[in-house]
């Protein structure tokens, strides 16, 4: 199948270099989301990219010591779990569920409060698809625990 | 109270993602969590059917944005009472021993409670959702979590899940381009604003085009006539837990968007019949599935493949009351989705009970069941008996609304379809009767049999009893919940 | 001529969209290859999106990003539709990793992807166990 | 936007789509669908919709079809399905209706890029103008997307984590006790190679420690 090491030297090499750049991409897409073009959708699906390439071209003991396959259904749950502990938090504070404007925090407005909540939310989103995106990938690739 | 329309929600929510994490863990563990939310989210659901009944309906701003700008959950009678029987049937179908219900025995890692979990809580969103395009993303949730359990049932049942997921792919493809429609002739996707936006535009071809996308792609997830290709296969093939969730619930969601988006959404341009063509559509495709659906059920040897046909010829009835139109017809329609849920998840458990014990689902190989699991199959003549319609059973009672408002309307046809369908129904479940009840055992496996394990026997009981509960109670059912709702929707 | 031409203009992209829409549609209904169904799932739903988007475009609008021209909202296109959109592809891309699982799995037991070919397949098999055989058990 | 471009991209759009559904070799098909999906993230580009130009790069294009020609490799290169007529035929009258209904809806629609459009008119004009003043956030997108409509979100994310666990949950391994096994029958049955068919993995399965167990399950 296609998971395993790459019969091309090329492939390797460029493969491997090109990976964490892709991950610094995602993570800057995820990041960015606030002022352009991205968010978490995007950038969790360059970091899920990011991961399937060693997966692709690197020896296979390597690839799957650098992102293991229990890790996809992992940081799907986790982001997921973050995005909803965002949406749970303001409810104690009386608001609604997924309003970051309700939390109160001496000295941060509640506009800057939905910022940094949209950020958060933005992390779980990116998490979420990363994990996700990696464990289709590694079940139809036939590496799944389950 | 101002949190209950999210209530029902949260714990599935919770519940379904702590459920991997914990199944990653202990595979254990997924079926104690998937217990407790769905039993507390039928709680809540019920604190909220009672509220809402008394006080009326509570709206619930998503992110505390207002609704034409945010989200908005709304938990009506309606929305209140579908939820509760997703609830119920969910918690049920939980209780229910793993590998009767599934068919595979839980492992570490394996998302089979989660996913499980899933499809309720996109049932849900469905039905608390008041923004038309959140309902689409709920529809996508519960149908993809569909499609992974019902290939739970083995390779004919991978091969209809596939069929399944095209088709419903396109289905939802088919409502999102109505809602594309309509958002571009209104400018708002929450349903009560748009209501409002669509009242001045009901002759707009755009509108008439997207009710008509809209009720096609939701007539395709629900199965309605003839669109229910994919489901004989999907039903029977799935294993006996997937195969009760899917037809007590599952095939409702779609009912319930239809009924949500066609009289809340399209209101007058819908019931006011003047050249429009869908209400009458689903009159008469809802009529033929309901004798196609029976007539096949009868040729049916296959316990499973049998109930699955008699879904479709049951969808026939609520097709049938949505197209009506009238109260009493909804009223019927209602109805019979919470019996259809009870009867037919009911019938659906007894047969895992059956395959759990002797490995059958031949119908003519269930010789002398009757004496072998009489528990089991006293359950199961209830269930059945209440499918024919016999009073004072809940069964009976949709029917007799569903007839009442055919005579009402002067439309014999209907009338006697409806009528007619009991008898083929009884039919195919005389035959069944035959077989479990008159005959002696025959079979090596049957005369060994017991009754199946204590879950199975209660949660077979808790259906039964609910059965004839609804059909002792359905008065009050009527005039508390169902009668006012249905003035509501078509007043 | 010149209204016909302007009609065109205006109203081009639904014809375009349309034409996208029936090849995917035919790609689902009409293929028997099952890859080729999912590929036709796929033109089918980036269809739908391209209705959406194209919906959402404003004459002179910008991208839905607030700069130092203030937020007027009859300088930027419509965000809400992107949204809609974003959530679609990504409903999208879910769905096609379920039918790919399907597929793989399927193709694992049979060893073809012609649906005719699965369909009597499991179809002969059908009739042949039909009196529960002990295999039948599970 | 410039029309002869759109125009021009719409045309290519039409021939990547006509050729991937009929091309024999699926992964020129696969490649076909990239190529189509990269088309439309292009036109989404012109239309301003950046966001969404980016998402359908990276998942629509890029991942699909990583996941596209994963399955390919694990299942089978070349269509070898025959043609169905009798169906193609009988599919053309329903497609017909399709065209016909959209027509006939899509008469009521504004034109291209009107400002009077409903749409322009409507919620939008609130989430643009108030967006920066609420959540200190430029790109209306995501504020719309992480707040005002951040429940859909969260559903959209919910579905691809439910994509996932249905796809480990499809493919998960049986330990022999498929449908078509007698409970506790050998996991390594011997049956097993000759209903699997002509694989390209074959030769794979000899490294593979689950190889012996799955393929029992998988007759």
């Amino acid at each position: 199948m296609m998971t395993g090491a790459y019969p091309s030297v090329v492939v390797r090499v460029v493969g491997a270099l090109l990976s964490p750049f892709i991950l610094l991409f995602g993570l800057y897409i995820v990041a960015h989301g606030h002022y352009g073009p991205g968010g978490g959708f995007a950038g969790g699906g360059f970091l899920a990219v990011a991961a399937i390439l060693p997966r692709v071209t690197l020896p296979e003991s390597l690839a799957y010591k650098l992102v293991p396959v229990h890790f996809g259904p992992l940081m799907g749950g986790v982001g997921m779990l973050l995005f909803l502990l965002c949406g749970l938090v303001p409810m104690f504070f009386g608001g609604m569920f997924l309003d970051y404007g309700a939390v109160e925090i001496a000295g941060i407005a509640a506009s800057r409060m939905r910022y940094l909540g949209i950020l958060v939310v933005e992390i779980g989103v990116g998490l979420a698809v990363f994990g996700a995106m990696v464990t289709i990938f590694d079940v139809l690739m036939d590496r799944s625990e389950t | 109270m101002s949190q209950l329309p999210i209530l029902p929600l949260l714990p599935m929510l919770f519940g379904s993602i702590i459920a991997v994490l914990a199944g990653m863990w202990r595979a254990k563990a997924a079926q104690v969590i998937a217990v407790i939310a769905t039993g507390s989210a039928l709680l809540f659901a019920l604190t909220g059917l009672v509220i809402v009944t008394r006080d009326g309906p509570i709206s619930y701003d998503l992110g505390g944005w207002p609704p034409p700008i945010g989200i908005e959950y709304v938990l009506d009678p309606l929305s209140a009472f579908m939820t509760s029987i997703v609830a119920l049937i969910g918690l049920l179908v939980m209780i229910y021993p793993v590998d009767a219900a599934f068919d595979l025995r839980p492992r570490k890692g394996v998302p089979l409670y989660p996913l499980a979990l899933l499809m309720l809580t996109g049932l849900m969103g469905v039905m608390l959702s008041g923004d038309l395009f959140h309902l689409f993303v709920f529809l996508e949730i519960y149908a993809i979590a569909t499609y992974g359990l019902v290939s739970l049932g083995g390779d004919r049942a991978t091969f209809a899940a596939l069929r399944y997921l095209l088709l419903g792919t396109i289905g939802s493809g088919l409502y999102l381009l109505g809602v594309g429609f309509l958002y571009f002739s209104t400018g708002t996707l929450n349903m009560a604003d748009m209501a409002q936006q669509l009242g001045g535009m009901s002759g707009s071809p755009t509108v008439l085009g997207a009710m008509a996308l809209m009720v096609i792609g939701l007539a395709l997830k629900m199965a309605l006539f003839p669109l229910h290709v994919w489901l004989p296969d999907a039903h029977s093939y799935s294993t006996p837990g997937v195969a009760a969730l899917l037809a007590a619930v599952q095939v409702k969601a779609g009912a319930y968007a239809l009924v949500r988006i066609l009289f809340d959404v399209f209101g007058p341009a819908y019931t006011g019949f003047d050249g429009v063509p869908v209400s009458a559509a689903l009159v008469w495709f809802g009529l033929a599935g309901i004798v196609v659906g029976s007539v096949m059920a009868i040729r049916q040897t296959d316990i499973k493949r049998l109930l699955a046909y008699s879904t479709v010829a049951q969808l026939g009835y609520i097709g049938l009351g949505i197209g009506l139109a009238t109260p009493l017809a909804l009223v019927g329609a209602l109805l019979h989705v919470l019996n259809h849920a009870v009867m037919k998840s009911g019938l659906f458990l007894v047969a895992g009970g059956i395959i759990q014990r002797t490995g059958l689902k031949a119908i003519p190989r269930f010789s002398g069941l009757g004496k072998r699991m009489p528990l089991t199959m006293t359950g199961f003549a209830i269930a059945a008996l209440s499918m024919v319609g016999i009073p004072p059973l809940a069964g009976f009672w949709s029917k007799f609304y569903l007839v009442w408002a055919t005579i009402d309307l002067g439309n014999w046809v209907a009338a006697v379809v409806v009528v007619g369908s009991s008898i083929l129904t009884m039919v195919y479940f005389l035959k069944l009767f035959e077989q479990i009840f008159v005959r002696e055992p025959q079979e090596e496996v049957v005369a060994t049999a017991v009754e199946p394990s204590g879950r199975v026997v209660g949660t077979v009981g808790v259906l039964a009893t609910a059965i004839v509960l609804i059909g002792l109670f359905n008065a009050a059912i009527v005039s508390q919940v169902l009668g006012p709702l249905a003035e509501r929707m078509l007043g | 001529m010149t209204a016909l031409l302007e009609l065109f203009l205006a109203r081009y992209i639904y014809l375009f969209v349309l034409v996208l829409l029936a090849i995917g549609l035919y790609g689902v209904l009409a293929k028997t290859d099952l890859v080729k169904k999912v590929i036709g799932l796929t033109i089918f739903s980036t269809a739908i999106y391209l209705f959406f988007i194209e919906g959402s475009l404003q004459e002179g609008g910008t991208a839905p990003v607030i700069d130092e021209r203030g937020s007027d909202p009859a300088l930027y296109v419509d965000p809400l539709p992107h949204l809609l959109i974003l959530t679609a592809i990504v409903v999208g891309v879910g769905v096609v990793g379920v039918a790919l699982a399907l597929l793989v799995r399927l193709y694992r037991t049979h060893g073809t992807l012609d649906e005719d070919v699965i369909a009597a397949r499991l179809a002969g098999r059908e009739v042949a166990d039909d009196g529960d055989t002990p295999e039948d058990r599970g | 936007m410039i029309v002869p471009l759109d125009i021009i991209i719409f045309l290519v759009l039409i021939i990547a789509a006509v050729l991937a559904i009929n091309v024999k070799d699926l992964l020129a098909a696969v490649a076909l669908l990239a190529g189509y999906s990269l088309f439309a993230s292009l036109l989404f580009a012109g239309v301003n919709a950046v966001d969404v130009s980016l998402v359908e790069a990276a998942l629509g294009a890029g991942l699909t079809g990583v996941l596209f020609i994963g399955a390919i490799l694990a299942t089978s290169r070349h269509s070898t399905a025959k043609r169905n007529l009798r169906r193609r035929w009988t599919m053309l009258p329903l497609i017909a209706a399709f065209i016909g209904l959209m027509l006939f809806a899509s008469t009521g629609l504004p034109d291209r890029g009107d400002p009077e459009a409903p749409a322009h008119q409507g919620v939008s004009r609130t989430y643009l103008s108030q967006s920066l003043e609420d959540t200190e956030t430029p790109n209306v997108v995501t504020s719309l997307l992480a707040d005002y409509r951040s429940q859909d979100t969260l559903g959209e994310t919910l579905v691809i984590v439910t994509a996932a666990l249905a796809a480990m949950l499809v493919l998960v391994r049986r330990e022999g006790d498929d449908e078509d096994d007698t409970r506790g029958s050998d996991p390594g049955g011997d049956t097993s190679g000759e209903a699997r068919g002509t694989t390209d993995d074959e030769q794979e399965s000899g490294r593979d420690p689950y190889a012996d167990e799955r393929e029992g399950g998988r007759r």
